[in-house]
């Protein structure tokens, strides 16, 4: 059955509260957890908002109270250690102490934030976006682009104020070759909080003006080392990364590069390298143009020399040809009528020795002539008297045979030998004159004639 | 020459040009025509070192446009 | 002889005379109106050298002043 | 004989009538006539070379002057 | 004889007279007109020969001169 | 007997005769006679045979002088 | 006998005197007067013979000498 309900005044509760919270929580705790707003006051004293975020969404959230003295210590650490004061939404690592306030209700109030931490915290963040553009295949976009020959036209994003800005206009303006570059300041914040979505609005506006600019530069200068995490964001550095021309950064700083250093197009350490660098482009334009009046003057020079010399060379040898030429064929005239006169002073000692030699072949035929009919003279002037000789050799033998024969047959020398010739009626006895028996014959010898009578007559056999 | 020619192709023609008569590969005929035209590529190149056309105003009234 | 006609033609044709000089290729006959026709090509050459030189000359001190 | 004859041709005829004599193939009655002929061709070729020699020494001259 | 005849004509008469003598074709009757025609030919020659002799070194003088 | 005998027929009648005296075809009447006649054709020929030789080798001596 | 007989004629009647007695055709009884004139034609002959070979040889010394 319900008693009548003890009634306790609020403070009795809230006391209670903060009895049973201050025995239950006498210790200091170590969370970790994201400081989402920070709330600092005019008082100097803070109330973040601390929260737990799984999959986006709040689990857990409590007010934090930093009392203005831990504040500036922690901050102070902070700048020392992570190079960037106590910032928004980040996780921290945090002493706190559980403490309820009877008018204020539960908070942590927070002791100490270990700065190891949140700079672990900034590193992986670091490496975060620079997966991040890896994996989006931007970590080297603005490296890729081509740079200008001519960086003339520069958009720079910087602070009126910035010492940084001055140094880089400074080596642009008063450079003593009289380069001449048109710069633009699009001005945002280059360090803390805001820095990073000033700069790409900052970008965006660039962007829309594009075809005026030829480089994008980023000084920034003077403003110590303090703040730059900035430089790591995502966003800004995917928005470097992405831009159609080369940013270049020189935002003056010896920590570790920040991604958009890495990322962009070049970086220098200071404005003033930068502006350098730029310089340097037009010295790397300028010098070829000096060199190419140079070298066309040079080869240009040689090579009308060379055609001269060349021409010359030509013209000797035309000259030389040609007299060599009207050399050589007076020589083969001179050769040539050399040949006409040995030629013709043969041919008229050959003549001469034909005639020679015809009256020659004259005087022998003739004198052989004159030989052979001299010798046939000769034989028949001995031929007359030996044939006359004969003649009368045998004329003479002639008349000696019949002298002979005559003898011979003369009846004297044929009765002298002892033949006798007897006659009948004073003939010689033949068949026509036949002796008859009884007949008288007369024999006539060589000295005496005998007278016969016919006794017997026989026939001579 | 056109003043539109841009000085990007001009430093181009100008690097040909000069390799050209660098290597001897110009003829004599050629030589002063070349010469001639790399002379007006450097004029135009050196100009553009010291001359800009760019006008702030302009680029404002674009960028509020 | 026409003044149009290019160096290196000329230069290539007077070569070619030159060679055929040389070589003995050439009569007599021929060997006046040659070397006449090389003289030509020869005084041609020189010009043009010459006003190619005045040319570069004058183009290179304009690029220098 | 006509200044229009061509030293080629003239050489030519020079040397068929030295090969002619040389042949014994020119008798005594045409030996003079030939060799007269010979000799005005050789006056005809050294005429022709001395003017081409002078011609060729007057343009080379120019050339060089 | 006519000094017109030719000396290629006296020197076939005179080798066809020489012929016949050697062929001993020609009676000691002919021989001494023969040989006195044979004379007259070889005189004849002679003389062209000389007469040739003397044109052509006239001739071939004024071309050494 | 006439000088205007020529020595071929003079040696013609001579070989006759000597031919007829070796046929035995002269008689002995004729035969001193012919003997003459050939002893005065003897003569002739020697006369003729010396004469054409001294005229002859006047004639070639004259040539060679 | 005439000593005009010929010789010729002479040596005829000798040869027929022999030849008629030698063909017997001569009787004894002619015999002996035919012989003496035989005898008588061979003297005659004889003397004939000498006569001329003495004419003969005289003519022949004429030519030797």
């Amino acid at each position: 059955m319900p008693e009548s309900p003890k009634i306790f005044t609020l403070q009795q509760v809230v006391s209670s509260i903060r009895k049973t919270i201050e025995e239950r929580y006498q210790q200091l705790y170590w969370v970790k957890a994201e400081m989402h707003k920070l709330n600092r006051f005019a008082s100097g004293h803070c109330f973040p908002e601390l929260l737990q975020k799984e999959n986006g969404r709040i689990v857990a959230q409590i007010r934090g109270t930093i009392w203005n003295h831990q504040f500036e210590q922690i901050n102070q650490r902070f700048i020392q250690v992570v190079k960037e004061p106590l910032k928004e939404d980040t996780t921290l690592l945090m002493q706190v102490k559980v403490t309820f306030h009877e008018s204020y209700g539960l908070s942590l109030q927070i002791v100490d934030i270990d700065p190891n931490y949140a700079l672990g915290e900034l590193q992986r963040e670091r490496q975060e976006t620079l997966l991040k553009l890896q994996k989006e295949g931007l970590l080297n976009a603005n490296q890729q682009l081509s740079f200008p020959l001519l960086p003339k036209r520069v958009a720079v994003i910087s602070a009126d104020s910035s010492k940084g800005l001055s140094d880089f206009m400074q080596v642009l303006d008063k450079n003593e070759w009289n380069y001449t570059f048109f710069t633009m300041l699009f001005p945002a914040y280059l360090q803390g909080d805001n820095a990073a979505s000033s700069i790409i609005q900052q970008l965006e506006r660039i962007k829309k003006v594009l075809h005026h600019f030829d480089v994008v530069v980023i000084v920034r200068g003077g403003g110590g080392e303090v703040g730059l995490s900035c430089y790591n964001d995502y966003e800004l550095c995917k928005a470097i990364a992405s831009f159609p021309i080369p940013v270049l950064t020189g935002i003056g700083h010896s920590t570790n590069l920040t991604v958009a250093e890495m990322i962009a197009f070049r970086n220098a350490i200071t404005p003033t390298e930068l502006g350098d660098f730029l310089i340097q482009a037009f010295h790397n334009f300028s010098f070829p143009l000096k060199d190419a009046t140079k070298s066309i003057k040079y080869y240009a020079v040689s090579r009308v020399e060379e055609e001269k010399n060349a021409l010359v060379n030509l013209s000797r040898h035309c000259r030389s040809g040609a007299q060599q030429a009207v050399f050589n064929n007076g020589q083969q005239l001179i050769a040539k009528s050399r040949e006409v006169s040995s030629n013709v002073r043969y041919a008229l000692q050959h003549n001469g020795q034909q005639i020679r030699l015809h009256a020659q072949n004259a005087q022998r035929a003739s004198t052989y002539l004159f030989n052979t009919n001299r010798k046939l003279v000769e034989q028949l002037s001995i031929d007359v008297p030996r044939t006359a000789k004969n003649q009368f050799l045998l004329k003479k033998s002639e008349l000696d045979n019949l002298l002979h024969s005559v003898q011979l047959m003369d009846p004297i020398n044929v009765l002298k030998r002892g033949f006798s010739i007897t006659t009948l009626n004073g003939k010689t006895i033949k068949s026509t004159n036949k002796a008859q028996k009884g007949d008288k014959i007369i024999t006539k010898t060589a000295n005496f004639s005998i007278e016969s009578e016919v006794t017997e007559i026989t026939k001579t056999p | 020459m056109s003043k539109d020619i841009k000085y990007t192709d001009a430093f181009d023609e100008l690097k040909q040009i000069v390799a050209d008569i660098e290597d001897g590969e110009i003829s004599v005929d050629e030589l002063s025509i070349k010469v001639k035209r790399a002379s007006e590529l450097i004029k135009l190149c050196k100009a553009k070192l010291t001359s800009t056309e760019e006008d702030v105003n302009q680029i404002l009234k674009e960028l509020e446009g």
